[in-house]
């Protein structure tokens, strides 16, 4: 069966050229780089490689990079490490409501220890007002956390804007960029960032690796206490095999940054123009203009229909996607991101998400959109929401609990 | 994640529809989980001649919501009202564990169904 | 030029068939374990094979199984975690002198908040008087940490004793068996351990993964906030290829424990005689009982040179090991492994670790035999030291700054 | 982590040892950081006709020492005082970062030999 991954936002195949570069530093090139002999010696100028590949991508300096084990990690450390470190400051944070979980929960954990969090609201479409922003600032403030682009919807915020506002207001600003890089353009000086915070395996790199960019002079408490590793800022024996292919990885990133954002996006707008025409009643979730979305996720709800089962169906004809349904999060509730839009909790149920890639095919579009209308259909026809006289309110479905006719 | 037993029935279900003249119907469920279950009977002498479902729900809510109506399909009403959710899951060779709670309701619905007939055709 | 390997206790090559088993999940399987396609469930098995891999190692159940990014986040998480959700209880912490810095580095940062930390001395030989555990314990006490076998000396610790105390005083009882996994049998639950942590990259799997050992019923607050990986006890994408590497790990190390254990013991051992044999005025660091440490290093310190620079005589000869000394650690001072024990201070700059894997052999151990006196003859004639008339002593030689003749 | 030059200088050190007859001797350093170096000089009309050291330390601080020694030799006392540790880490071709402050102090040993020689011949 052919297999059709549109499920890039969730995770990416390493990329072969990222393999290739690791393989070594499984092998004979296995030391610690904190060793003096041989084998520390033969990785660690590779490590170094590494961090300037990384800079590069997002137009930093090598010394800012920082790396990590994954992209919660980052977003752990950068609100931690600020927390304790500005205490004394205050202890305010802004962040927004639809923000990744590893940022919310952790806000959540700050929330129990004395902390005030700040979750700005978003709109229908999933995007932030500004002046909510300027307003939410107190002298207490020490963090604003906004994420550059959402892995639900794709919509990407006006990250240079509120990096000029945390400017102006002298407040550290840190952006989990880790599902906008390697797919627009990522410039942490341009956009004034303090701190973000990227992961490799959503760029083709493996799982278990990513970094974090800290601002030169950037006062943080470790997250990862222990030994001297990373100049004091992350304890831990490197994961060398990992940086080298997250420097790789970045490399091929930039390098293809443009022809990417091109390909993808004209096989998601075919294919968000595709389900809009075969399939009724449909809501598209995020922000409608295009430009403010990532070149390559689609996120759509199918009304009535409830998304594992639609995944399923397309799992049995080898397409992968992913779904907001809490079914396959592994909580009781539908995503968060849509609660926060003020999706219909039916319709959030349903929402699906298509997040391509570079290596995705018009095929693969065309296969998609050959398959999905029947498939909805049927789901539909089974559905006791469809075709229903009196269509269930939100309020009344919450507890349903026995309906007769 | 799933047993075959269970994508056999999500991806073969049996049962799926409305009859037309029901005589017992029974929807349990929380939208706000994922969940609606909706089953109708067709009972003549207090056996289950005819029964479907139709559910909105993930894919073990309809492999149960398909289980159920085959396991309840000629039975005695009482009969059918010892059927287990447990019982259901077993006779799809088990479910995930965290799809024992939200998505394990077809035998609810399926009692809700002869409640309803119970009440109605006194 | 030969290499000859002894620093296995920094970090180990892959094994092959650990690198083997990696290699899918780098390609095809390259899916998201908690994804519902086909890309997520090819990889979700493999997971859950490794942990019942890890917890056949320590014998455990794979439920108690939380895989990591590295030893030193098990450290900082079973302490840092345990501090929060017991805060309720009591604010004490029993550790050691000697133990890896991701433990005391983590202890002292929670002094900064509120927390006492009491670290247990050792002795000249670095062992700890259970008397004085004991003693230490108090209503307040929430968490014993002591390390299995330190890295440097390879003591090893009486963990079933301490296990033992722990449960007569009911306090939780980590212990970071790191360089203990692999080399020793740790059986979790003779032992009455709560909490243990195991790193990869010391037993043959990538850098990068690790696990931790949570007995049932553990109350902890995450350390890494945000998704429901690892059944909300970590978040973050699992490290698919690393887990199962460590599970491949695991499961070797467990069929091979006996008998590396003979293999790697009799070659130390003969390193261990020749190097009294044939090096004048020199200190074993550690027990000198061998069954009280490591079968695999040996610690020894040369007297009148400093060790960095014995390492770069070995590494000219592809002699891996490695040094207590302050140039080798990144800190100004040397290691404090050295220092709890009263090592005197010139001593300790010259505290060789020799740390021997399974891969080393008896001409290996024969060619370090021959090179290490001449070399150390050669640095002595250099040393000012060397055939002083009057010694320096300690207290002088920590703030000499000029002395004539 | 070094570069080619202190690799050289530190396996084939010059001037390794002590003067018999020496006039000047130094002694800088710090046992609890590593590094312990010894200056020997032979000065003659206040030029210097013969050094020697002796090193306790890592590899760089052998190699500034022997370094020294070179760029000591023949040069007469006030030229010597003007070398810097600075100069004896540029000689080099650069030390690593970590090893700028403790590990670079052979040009301090020279300067407290030269002193000693003063104090000890006016
Ligand atoms: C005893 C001990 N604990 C913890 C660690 C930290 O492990 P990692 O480097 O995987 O973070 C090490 C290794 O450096 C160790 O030897
Ligand atoms: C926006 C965003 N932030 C953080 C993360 C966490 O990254 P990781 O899985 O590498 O911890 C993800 C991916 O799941 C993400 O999409």
């Amino acid at each position: 069966m052919k297999q059709i991954y549109m499920d890039n936002n969730a995770t990416t195949p390493v990329k072969p050229e990222v393999l290739e570069a690791m393989l070594p530093f499984f092998r004979e090139q296995f030391g610690n780089p904190s060793s003096v002999h041989w084998a520390g010696r033969m990785v660690s100028g590779a490590v170094e490689t590494a961090r300037e590949q990384v800079a590069a991508l997002i137009n930093c300096s090598p010394a800012e990079v920082v790396f990590i084990s994954c992209g919660s990690e980052g977003d752990n450390f950068a609100i931690k490490g600020t927390a304790d470190a500005l205490k004394e400051k205050g202890n305010h944070i802004i962040t927004t409501t639809v923000e990744h979980p590893a940022i919310l929960e952790t806000c959540e954990h700050l929330e129990k220890n004395g902390y005030d969090v700040t979750y700005l609201k978003v709109d229908r479409d999933g995007m932030l007002d500004l002046t909510e922003l300027e307003a939410a600032i107190t002298d207490q403030t020490i963090l604003i956390s906004i994420m550059w682009a959402n892995n639900e919807t794709g919509n990407l915020f006006p990250i240079e804007e509120i990096g000029r506002i945390a400017k102006k207001y002298k407040v550290r600003f840190h952006t989990d960029a880790v599902q906008a890089v390697g797919k627009v353009p990522v410039d942490v000086q341009q956009a004034n960032v303090d701190l973000a915070v990227i992961s490799g395996h959503k760029i083709g790199a493996a799982k278990g690796v990513g970094a974090i960019y800290i601002r030169r002079g950037t006062r943080m408490t470790r997250f990862m206490h222990g030994g001297h590793q990373e100049r004091n800022r992350r304890a831990g024996t490197h994961n060398v095999a990992g940086i080298v292919g997250l420097g790789v990885a970045c490399e091929l990133a930039l390098k293809n940054l443009q022809k990417n954002y091109a390909y993808v996006r004209n096989l998601r707008d075919k294919l968000e123009a595709g389900i809009k025409e075969l399939v009724p009643e449909i809501k598209l979730n995020g922000h409608p203009d295009a430009d403010l979305r990532l070149p390559n996720t689609l996120n759509v709800s199918f009304a009535y229909i409830e998304g594992e089962s639609l995944l399923l169906n397309f799992d049995m004809k080898g397409i992968a996607a992913s779904s907001g349904s809490a079914c396959t999060s592994g909580s009781l509730e539908p995503s968060h991101v849509m609660g926060a839009m003020c999706v219909d909790v039916v319709l959030a149920h349903s929402s699906t998400r298509f997040s391509l890639g570079a290596n995705n095919t018009e095929a693969d579009v065309d296969f998609v959109l050959q398959e999905l209308p029947p498939m909805v259909q049927r789901l539909r026809e089974m559905s006791p929401l469809y075709n229903r006289e009196q269509p269930l309110t939100c309020d009344e479905c919450r507890v349903v609990r026995r309906v007769s006719q | 994640m799933y047993t075959d037993k269970v994508m056999d029935h999500f991806s073969n279900p049996r049962n799926v529809g409305e009859i037309e003249n029901a005589n017992g119907v029974g929807e349990v469920g929380n939208a706000s989980c994922g969940d609606i279950m909706k089953i109708f009977l067709k009972v003549e002498d207090d056996i289950i001649k005819d029964v479907k479902f139709k559910t909105f729900g993930c894919g073990a809510a309809i492999a149960t919501s398909s289980m159920v109506t085959e396991m309840a399909l000629g039975k005695t009403i009482d009969e059918a009202l010892v059927l287990t959710n447990q019982a259901v899951a077993e006779a799809l060779d088990g479910l995930p564990p965290n799809k024992m709670h939200c998505s394990n309701l077809a035998a609810d619905a399926l009692h809700e169904a002869i409640k309803n007939y119970k009440e109605t055709n006194v």
